[in-house]
């Protein structure tokens, strides 16, 4: 086991402005930072198979978006899954097993980093599939209302996913009927190559929420203060009845959009100018600016972090593989 | 005790209705479902007995309904989904194939998607080519969902309760042109096993697999045949997936001869698998004859009646095959 | 053959200005609506197979957008597509020969109903699929503009229609690449049972054209002027490279969804109000009111067009059958 | 002359490059094909050659997609669509079996789609279970679609060129694993016809069959095997649908034994309607042995690389398969 302080509502508007809130904040974007950071040094040296798509860059929104969850709450994430993962309070050696290929890794091996779910936490799962995630998100708030239960489901999806019909229809059903769901778009610029500037006609993705007749919220996605602010209000929303939300939150992603990408679609300026706007050194310098925690504090966090990740990587690296003998027996689930 | 005769689509309805009233966690939704009562009628009353919100009508969007039932599947409902004509499970392959049926695997085995998803097939109704097709092989091919095709009211209650009880995606694919035919149907709660091959005549001369529509013109068939001196073996897999071979391996290596009957296209058919399995182990050694394979032609259902007719095995295709293959031809 | 006058776009700014075009417009809503009638007739007493959407209280769409366009231009229909059909141009006789599964129907006798195309006249097809027509609209647009080609190509569907993925991936498309397409949904208030009210969030489906970055507009449906002037100002728009537009048609259809529809979902009162506002006598009562037309000229078209139709059901009815020694060889284009 | 080597990725860009500078209606269409060059590179540097317009970058909208291009064929164009991973067709398949594979015959004959669908499919990439399907059976069930699987860097380009001569939808699938292998491959523009299955191998011991990577596979495995002195024939169908079982049972005639490797699942696989054709007709009587059918596990794809390997046909596994079979096991 590896795990981070779970995420907590701030006593306070903001998540800057509490202490321990703002510790388990940091320690989430720092977790999300490290892992992915330790997972791209261990594909280079052809320790991990298949691909990868990183969200660094871009740990705000998980961060900010799950300040506002309760345990309880679900989550649907996509092929860029790690942060959401990880800010919904995965375990971290769990997480590395899986990308290790290990038996005991959140899937057993057999999901790899574009499949992780994680039942304890509410994460109904990665997806490799763009926009595959939003009906299920759906369906599962309708579950809870079916139910008469008052947890909220965000789904996390790109701005790319907003051009697919699953996104159209999925939206549509939870608008119709007033579901407790928050549709989160973490919109980077790009689907894979292609700039939103050509794969949409519309300013702001948040516009879309009209064609649905549900709010829709434009947000600085590098800003966890401004994430979890719209969060917690279209989470408030949802539990109380209100229906559902769009919310898009601006960011950017650091790395390519997976292994094989050359990057030749952006370049090198705007890729420096979002460095910039680096949402890991944003909070850090805002919580010791704002003298909630001192440089001290900060890097006792980034030290406990930094040990976390190394922890998994060994425990992770030390299970055992996983074992194709059981592969056939655990298609179906078996019936009782 | 009576024979209780009620029809196929009274069936399916009577078994949600069962199912719903055990079970709250148990819904449908689909298009049409509600004060409509279903494209064939089937949903019927149940709006009416269990409110909109368990009978839920949903707008045109069969990705996003399939969607929203593996949502609601993982988190503790048993929907069960319509699509009007199972053509329309082309809208929702994703969530059907790369969704529901791999997430039990896919994500390590914790989470799982007890849904029922049915979908009336085939071709009869002069509906043409995009609300005719036959599509069984497709989700049959797909491992980690479970494929059934009801041939009877009976089986339509039975398979559709036992469907309902699997943890697991459920595909029940049942057939247009029999909704309207009746048969004795037990007012009780029973299952028929999925996975378990049914003995629905047994004859000496030939073995006939068949499925949906297939299996009652088939018996038709026997009837006729019997009549000249020939005897069928008819057997319904009911469960396309899992298969069980072993009734249609034992009666071949009785009768000697293999009849496969199917209304879908034969090329790439479900039969084809049947054959191959056969052809696989010592059941070949049984065989006096070659396998037949008697099934839709590989063409688009055409929308005029006697084209329509035309291109899928009739009752007196069935007779005529079975001669065939009696006499050696 | 059994043919109409083509509608042509009236030499003033209204369609009921020019008598010219006013009559070609009066013989095609009549068209549409003999032909119904008829076939539902012929259906009642068995001599019609598979199923029928009729459009019946629906005129005014297909012909005040066909009037805005030209017989170069293109479009692709619906389920419901009797009336485009007509009002594009098509021969009465070889349609109704399709409905009767005649070898010289549209399609044969494969298609029916649901599936007639008309190469003529720029008909790519009624289609069986709700929403299927609506990407294949935009490709047929993409393939006019890569050719440079200056036709345009109009897309009927329902409001149910714009649930459907297709429609918002279609829609996109059309959007970002700028296509000469015109979006046209007959919102007849139901898809099949479901009301609009229940089935969408938004007050006018032509809201739905902001996600795209599109204008959009609603308009009477039923009045063949108003139609004709938001089509043709859209038809202009596309032809002249100003990409595509949804307009939105409020109309009602005064018979069921299909034959099996017992019609539990609306209200009586609903149908008779809007039988006060039937298309086709709105428009013969302006003609008249204007004096473009006498009554008398008006009963002249009517008894012209009831002649055709029942022309066109002689000429079909003793067409041969379709048959089916041929089908087999027809279902790949030959090689050439 | 002298063996020209290049990749199967090559070849498939040379195809298209070729088709475009020959047609100008000739277009691809699909996700990340510009200046990305395609997810597995194929596209590679035609954007700069034949600009944004014809080489043109999608949102990413499978449906889409793969409609407007049947709006396009439908009205004079031949595009080309690229769907990044074969398992994203489970997103379109409406527009490509709704449609595209009905019009031709459901609108009577007129109309026409003569478009080309590439997708590659299969595993070994570590991409689990949503990206290495390989669903070749559902295209080949459809009446009106062909579907051509290149197996080699000189099928790719003679298959595509073929495909885009063909005035009906073609479904060209290409494996990931082979795209960066290499083989001879002629300059000109040549075609392999659609239709025809190919004989690459000649022995007189057991016929196998295989498609796909498998052919290559198969073919190392028989080289391996005639050191031991086992000859193999193996015969590549190249085209499912329309499929030409001539070689394969005048093969089975002289051999006496039949294999079929496939990668996809078995059950319900492709390689059932080679099975059943076999059993069908008189190959069946010179059948020596049963036919074996070696194919992947019934499972969806796992990422694990011991996993994903150990569910999908390997050449030990055909080495191994090919020795049963003689052996009578
Ligand atoms: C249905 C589908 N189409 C295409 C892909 C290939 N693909 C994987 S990620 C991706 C880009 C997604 O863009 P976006 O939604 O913006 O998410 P981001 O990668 O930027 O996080 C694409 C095209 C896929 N996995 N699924
Ligand atoms: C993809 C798909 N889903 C469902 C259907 C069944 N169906 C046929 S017409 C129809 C209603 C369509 O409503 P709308 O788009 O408003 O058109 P209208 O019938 O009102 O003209 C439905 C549900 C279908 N043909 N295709
Ligand atoms: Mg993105
Ligand atoms: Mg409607």
């Amino acid at each position: 086991m590896a795990t981070i302080t779970p995420l907590t509502a701030p006593n306070a508007e903001r998540v800057s402005q509490d202490k321990e809130a703002a510790i388990a904040a940091l320690e989430s974007l720092l977790a999300i930072r490290f892992f992915e950071e330790a997972v791209d040094g261990l594909f280079a040296r052809g320790m991990m198979h298949g691909t990868m798509h990183l969200s660094i860059g871009q740990e705000a929104v998980a961060t900010g978006v799950c300040a506002a969850l309760r345990k309880t709450d679900f989550i649907t994430s996509t092929h860029r899954g790690h942060s959401h993962c990880i800010a919904k309070g995965a375990d971290l050696t769990r997480m590395m097993a899986e990308l290790l290929a290990k038996q005991t890794g959140y899937c057993r091996g057999r999901g790899g980093s574009m499949h992780i779910a994680d039942v304890e936490t509410g994460n109904l799962g990665a997806n490799g599939i763009v926009a595959g995630g939003i009906p299920i998100a759906a369906g599962a708030a309708l579950s809870q209302k079916l139910q008469g239960k008052d947890n909220v489901v965000v789904s996390f999806f790109g701005d790319g996913a907003t051009n697919e019909g699953a996104f159209h229809e999925a939206l549509n059903l939870a608008a119709v009927w007033d579901l407790p769901v928050v549709f989160v778009c973490e919109n980077n610029k790009y689907g894979m190559s292609f700039s939103t500037a050509k794969s949409m006609k519309v300013e702001k993705i948040s516009d879309r929420a009209a064609a649905y007749g549900m709010p829709g919220v434009t947000v600085d996605g590098n800003d966890v203060d401004a994430v979890y602010a719209v969060a917690q209000e279209a989470v408030d929303r949802a539990r109380s009845g209100g229906g559902p939300t769009l919310i898009e939150c601006l960011t950017y992603r650091h790395k390519g959009h997976s292994k094989s990408d050359k990057n030749l679609y952006r370049t090198k300026e705007e890729i420096d100018f979002w460095k910039t706007k680096d949402p890991v050194g944003i909070f850090e310098t805002k919580l010791v600016d704002q003298g909630v925690l001192t440089q001290e504090e900060v890097d006792q966090v980034t030290d406990k972090i930094r040990g976390e990740i190394r922890n998994a990587i060994q425990e992770a690296s030390a299970a055992p593989d996983s074992d194709p003998a059981e592969l056939l027996s655990s298609v179906f689930r078996e019936v009782n | 005790m009576s024979e209780r005769i009620i029809t196929y689509g009274e069936a399916v309805r009577e078994a949600i209705g069962q199912a719903m009233e055990a079970d709250p966690s148990v819904f449908m939704l689909g298009e049409d479902i509600g004060v409509y009562g279903g494209a064939f009628g089937v949903s019927g009353d149940l709006v009416h007995r269990f409110g909109e919100d368990r009978v839920r009508d949903t707008p045109i969007s069969e990705l996003g309904i399939v969607g929203a039932a593996v949502g609601a599947a993982l988190t503790g409902m048993k929907p069960i989904v319509e699509i009007q004509f199972s053509d329309f499970t082309a809208q929702a392959m994703d969530q059907i194939v790369n969704q529901a049926a791999k997430i039990h695997f896919m994500l390590g085995g914790e989470l799982a998607v007890p849904m029922v998803l049915r979908a009336p097939l085939g071709s009869g109704t002069g509906a043409a080519a995009q609300h005719s097709q036959s599509l069984e092989a497709w989700f049959a091919h797909v491992p980690g969902l479970k494929v059934v095709m009801p041939s009877s009211p009976y089986e339509a209650k039975g398979l559709l309760l036992a469907a309902l009880d699997d943890p697991n995606p459920v595909i029940v694919l049942e057939h247009k042109l029999l909704y309207k035919t009746s048969g004795h149907v037990p007012e009780e709660a029973y299952r028929s096993e999925i996975g378990k091959s049914k003995v629905v005549r047994e004859g000496k001369d030939l073995t006939v697999v068949a499925t949906g529509v297939m299996v009652s013109r088939t018996l038709e068939a026997a009837t006729q045949l019997a009549a000249e001196g020939i005897e069928l073996t008819v057997i319904d897999p009911r469960s396309l997936t899992p298969l069980d071979m072993d009734p249609i391996n034992a009666s071949v290596a009785q009768t000697g001869r293999l009849m496969l009957v199917q209304e879908a296209p034969k090329h790439v058919g479900y039969m084809a698998e049947i054959a191959a399995r056969v052809s696989e182990g010592p059941a070949i050694y049984s065989l006096t004859e070659p396998v037949k394979r008697l099934a839709g032609l590989d063409v688009p259902i055409p929308y005029a009646p006697q084209l329509e007719k035309s291109v899928v095995p009739q009752l007196p295709d069935i007779v005529a095959a079975a001669k065939d293959v009696m006499r050696g031809v």
